[in-house]
């Protein structure tokens, strides 16, 4: 974890929809700051001007109507009608709703609890295998039926979340206690976790590197160290990530 | 309403029998509706229905607000205006 | 006002004096005596809850060391060999949140200064339901006792945040419960309250007293009894509905299939999360607005009087007001874009975050605009009245970027929006009360605070509190999360945490120089600079009646005839016009009010 | 001790009411608002739940309609006992305020009995959501109905003595009253087809 990701400003962005969302936050800084300085200005000088001094004496009707300050507030109301539909709906929209290619990419659920992060991947036959809340136990964190052959090949990890970089990546988020918030603060990706619920959403990385996931809603006295491992591998990299995975499941015997 | 004369107040008193008689039969009337079993969404739109015209009957009748002040308008569709926006909370979260 | 005569009034006021000490005092029906009992209790539990943040601010700046001296005086469950533990923490977040808020400056800026001034601005003897007054702080007392007590429960007090959001909340320890009874007493408090303030601008103003000749901090507080009444009883309903969900093992907020540490739930399920957070949020919306519209009128008429004009825009302004109201009540969901809300819905609730930050400009412009062409006194309220402006302005703005739903998907619950609510709420509302408390202090005392305690309390506050708050936009932005016990566990966070001690100390400096103003405030009651009814030539009706007004207010029904600001109108000696001094012929050029 | 508030029994020259009216009204647009709520979570329970009973079935319908009548019954007694009032005859007055009251403890007995009935084939508000909010919303609209029996009562004893000396706050006050009542009675007239019929 070098510090070059991270630093007081935006963290580094590795992810393919992380540009717009940092330009629309860079662009209303930008707004934010014009409007402050402008207005402080105005401040201050008006505070000077007409401070109390012997032989200045408040005028009971302003002799001119201000003008400016109106266009100000137009020019406000225009500008955030333009950061509206030209930069977060659209954003949001991309985020939430173009879905890539269930074929392309590649699929994990994500089941959060009390103080952690159980990632499940569906393995090679790239099929989920039935899970269920009864069989939850420490040693089965999502309750895998033992039973379904589809999930002999699936691999659960807890903390650590592999990807492969330019891959797009479709992660089923579910809770089984209470609400989290599954947060990559490099990925610009943040979702809360809602139990009852399974909110999937997609992103993309464009870099590779060992990165983390924070849980952004309070989850109870662990919240704070719900910290998981968030690691970009190259694509081959990343094959044999998980078949090293599969070999620690099944012991060496083919799966 | 303490100013009105004898004569409006017996005449009030026929109104406020007559509502009485509506609204029981109304009620006779939504518990019949709810016999025919109905799918869902006609027998929710005939059952408010009937709700409303004897919640009106009550509101206008018995709380008077047939000839009320129009002070008191203004807080009941201020009111109704936040009632309604309310209700349509639910259908903001499946939206 | 019927024909009673004066006589009546002396009848009314003889019969009031021979109360016993507790009628007059302690269960008094008198609107300013229930004032300054709200303005005290919301004060002491202001600085309790700072202190609840002092210790939050230790733990954030050195996690995990144990605290000196006061360490060891709390017990086990708190902490240990002086060592703050998680739970602990999560209790001062979330009990600092509450009592800030529905303890702290609600009951200040709505209970004390409205119960206290309104009567006197709208030309009234009393609050039209005095008994129902009376009742209100009580509750207001026991809800904030509830409260209080709650920390001693077991397992300590509520602590899944201010905003106690299930299924968190469902299953967390008794204290959760206690909130929640101390949340409806507070809840009840608030809505009998704003009954009692609609009546009374409603229907007992002076005669002549016209909508729109009310002074603007009189329109603030009937918007804000508004906002009280229509949007505290749905978080009534989801309080019921919690209080169900953890007596009753309901499950209203519970889903099924609910694993609660390897425990399989056994509750019917079938509910859903989202509902309370938008009951929740359906409240504190507009909850946020009966923070922030007191502060916005108080601070108006310090600014009129302070800069010896008129307000600009006062219109502008009412209508802004009343916008605001209507807006507030469909904005609530711009808290949960990230609860799986579609495109539409964050469309729509983005569109109305947007609409309503106008009128919000539009007041913050109009009250800056009233500085041009005045003749500004920088006496202490004006100090703060004057902050408040930049203060609410970063506030305001730094609410954009969480408004647009994409920004706030980097931004959301971190420490931006810690930043965001604290601009508006400290360096904004609490930075007008102290405008008003050192504005109204001479009306019901008949003494001044001093100015040179005073000027000091300000630039400390100024500086310290920008200490504070200012940091914690760049940790937002670096994508810290809030409420973390200790931030260092993250690697995002590392660079930041040097800015946690810039903050922590700047806190403790602040509550330092709270001293000044806590010192300035008793000393004052007793030896503060005494003076007439009107020591700071104002024009509202509040300083047409003696210091401490008597009960019953005016030894005659004031009646009006002229607008809320008179100030510096040509062709008289003074440079104010009270409203209650009789219009004589209109002389030229001393045109109306607009 | 109040100073001079005026008002109380006289309306307001521009507004047309008085203090306590307009005092009610703001009270009965904050109890729309809770019960609002409730109605909109019932509403978000409902459309989010799978397998929804249908009231008919798990609700004794005929009592529910015996508690209905019961109830607008009681609202024409309510509203007769103050036009008994207006025409200042104290015996009527008493008369059909002792008819609400009773009208009112009636509909809680019943309302106890269908209780009773369910807690014995153990059936709570945590057997499942519809039941809970069942319980819930009835049991504060019961809730309200016991509290509007409290304050008839109080009216019928020690608040006549008012009549003898400012009838025309007695009558205010009972109006008052009477327009809580009509608004408890009107809450049930959409609980009743919501949670029974539907």
């Amino acid at each position: 974890m070098d510090s070059k990701y991270y630093g007081w400003g935006l963290p580094i962005d590795i992810s393919t929809n992380g540009a717009s969302i940092d330009q629309l936050i860079y662009v209303i800084h930008g707004l934010m700051a014009l409007l402050f300085l402008g207005w402080i200005t105005f401040l201050i000088l008006a505070l000077v001007r007409f401070r109390e001094r012997s032989g200045h004496k408040a005028e009971y009707k302003p002799h001119h109507h201000f003008r400016v300050p109106t266009l100000v507030e137009v020019a406000v109301a225009v500008t955030e009608v333009v950061l509206l539909c030209a930069f977060s709906i659209p954003t949001f929209s991309q985020v939430r709703n173009e879905f890539p290619p269930k074929a392309s990419a590649l699929h994990v659920r994500v089941v959060a609890e009390q103080f952690a992060w159980n990632i499940h991947y569906a393995g090679k036959d790239g099929i989920f295998g039935k899970t269920d809340v009864k069989l939850i136990s420490p040693t089965s964190p999502v309750g895998l039926d033992p039973a379904d052959t589809a999930g002999a090949d699936d691999i659960i990890t807890i903390n650590q979340l592999h990807i492969p970089v330019d891959t797009p990546v479709i992660a089923d988020l579910s809770s089984k206690d209470v609400i989290h918030c599954f947060a990559l603060p490099v990925m610009r990706v943040k979702q809360d976790v809602i139990p009852g619920q399974v909110i999937p959403i997609w992103f993309q990385a464009k870099e590779t590197g060992n990165f983390e996931i924070a849980c952004a809603q309070l989850c109870g006295l662990g919240h704070y160290r719900m910290r998981g491992f968030f690691t970009v591998d190259s694509k081959d990299k990343f094959g044999a990530w998980l078949e090293g995975e599969l070999m620690k499941k099944t012991g060496g015997k083919v799966g | 309403m303490t100013e009105l004369s004898h004569e409006e107040i017996k005449h009030h008193i026929k109104i406020y029998i007559g509502v009485f008689v509506a609204l029981a039969f109304l009620t006779i009337v939504t518990v019949a509706v709810a016999g025919f079993h109905l799918p869902l969404v006609p027998a929710v739109t005939i059952a408010l229905l009937i709700a409303t015209i004897k919640g009106s009957l009550v509101a206008t009748f018995f709380m008077h607000l047939g000839w009320e002040k129009k002070i008191i308008y203004w807080i009941l569709v201020l009111t109704v205006i936040f009632f309604v926006v309310l209700l349509v909370l639910p259908a903001v979260s499946s939206a | 006002m019927s024909t009673a005569s004066a006589a009546h009034l002396a009848t009314a006021e003889h019969h009031y004096e021979d109360l016993p000490f507790w009628r007059k005092y302690i269960f008094s029906t008198d609107h300013k005596v229930i004032g300054i009992q709200y303005a005290v209790t919301g004060l002491l539990f202001l600085f309790f809850g700072f202190c609840l943040m002092m210790l939050i601010r230790w733990q954030l700046a050195y996690p995990g060391q144990p605290l000196p001296l006061i360490g060891n005086l709390f017990n086990e469950s708190a902490m240990v060999g002086g060592i703050m533990l998680p739970e602990f923490y999560n209790q001062l977040g979330a009990m600092h949140g509450t009592i800030m808020v529905f303890m702290g400056v609600v009951p200040l800026a709505v209970g004390g200064f409205g119960n206290f001034v309104l009567p006197l601005q709208v030309g009234a003897a009393d609050m039209a339901f005095p008994k129902l007054n009376m009742v209100s702080y009580w509750l207001y007392f026991v809800g904030g006792v509830i409260m209080f007590a709650s920390f001693f429960a077991p397992a300590g007090a509520a602590q899944s945040g201010w905003t106690s959001y299930p299924p968190l909340a469902n299953i967390a320890s008794v204290g959760q419960t206690l909130w929640l009874l101390g949340m409806a007493f507070l809840i009840n408090s608030s809505l009998l309250g704003s009954i009692n303030f609609i009546v009374t601008t409603a229907q007992l103003r002076a005669k002549g007293l016209s909508f729109y000749k009310l002074p603007f901090f009189v329109w603030a507080q009937f918007i804000t009894a508004f906002l009280l009444l229509l949007a505290f009883p749905p978080l009534m309903a989801a309080a019921v509905l919690q209080l169900m969900d953890r007596l009753a093992a309901t499950s209203f907020f519970m889903p099924s299939g609910l694993v609660v540490n390897g425990v399989v739930s056994q509750l019917s399920g079938g509910g859903n999360p989202i509902l309370w957070q938008h009951l929740f949020w359906f409240l504190a919306h507009p909850e946020v607005y009966v923070l922030i519209l007191p502060a916005m009128g108080i601070v108006a008429e310090v600014i009129a009087c302070n800069t010896r004009k008129p307000l600009y825009g006062y219109k502008a302004m009412v209508d802004s007001v009343i916008a605001i109201a209507f807006l507030s009540f469909v904005v609530w969901a711009h808290h949960m874009y990230l609860t799986g809300m579609g495109t539409k819905m964050s469309s729509f609730f983005q569109i109305t975050t947007m609409i309503i930050s106008i009128p919000s400009v539009i007041i913050l412009t109009s009250l800056a605009l009233s500085l041009w062409g005045g003749s500004i006194r920088f006496n202490t309220p004006m100090l703060f009245a004057v902050a408040f402006l930049p203060m609410f302005g970063i506030g305001g703005l730094t609410g954009l970027p969480l408004g647009l739903a994409s920004a706030d998907i980097h931004l959301h619950d971190t420490y931006y929006v810690i930043g965001h609510f604290h601009y508006v709420v400290a360096p904004g509302t609490i930075f007008a009360l102290f405008a008003g408390v050192y504005h109204w202090f001479p009306k019901a005392t008949g003494r001044r605070m001093s100015e040179a305690l005073g000027k000091i309390h300000f630039w400390l506050s100024f500086i310290f509190i920008n200490g504070v708050f200012m940091p914690m936009f760049i940790q937002g932005l670096a994508g810290v999360s809030r409420r973390l016990y200790d931030p260092t566990q993250y690697a995002h966070a590392l660079p930041t945490q040097p800015l946690n001690v810039v903050m922590s100390w700047s806190a403790w400096l602040l509550g330092l120089s709270q001293i000044f103003f806590i010192i300035n405030f008793f000393k004052s009651i007793f030896w503060g600079q005494k003076v007439d009814q009107n020591p700071w030539g104002a024009t509202t009706l509040e300083w047409t009646a003696p210091s401490p007004p008597p009960h019953g207010n005016f030894t005659k029904p004031p009646v009006v005839s002229r607008g809320p600001y008179e100030y510096s109108v040509p062709g008289r000696k003074l440079d104010y016009v009270l409203q209650s001094e009789p219009a004589e012929a209109p002389v030229a050029g001393a045109g109306k009010v607009k | 001790m109040e100073a001079l508030i005026p008002y109380i029994a006289k309306p307001h020259p521009v507004t047309g009411v008085t203090n306590s009216k307009l005092g009610i009204w703001c009270f009965l647009a904050s109890e729309v608002m809770l019960f609002g709520a409730l109605f909109s979570s019932y509403i978000f329970l409902r459309t989010g739940s799978v397998d929804w009973p249908h009231g008919s079935q798990l609700l004794n319908v005929p009592l529910a309609t015996l508690n209905t009548m019961i109830l607008i019954t009681s609202s024409v007694t309510m509203v007769m006992s103050w036009a008994s009032l207006a025409m200042k005859s104290i015996p009527k007055y008493r008369l059909f305020m002792a008819l609400t009251i009773l009208l009112g403890l009636a509909f809680l007995v019943v309302k106890s009995f269908e209780y009773a009935h369910k807690f014995e084939h153990h059936i709570f508000p945590s057997t499942n959501t519809f039941y809970a909010i069942y319980f819930t919303l009835t049991g504060l609209h019961g809730l309200h109905v016991l509290i509007g029996v409290l304050v008839n009562l109080y009216f019928l004893f020690p608040g006549s003595a008012l009549w003898k000396t400012n009838p025309d706050q007695l009558t205010g006050r009972v109006e008052n009253s009477g327009l809580y009542w009509h608004f408890v009675d009107l809450v049930w007239i959409f609980l009743f087809p919501v949670l029974y019929l539907l």
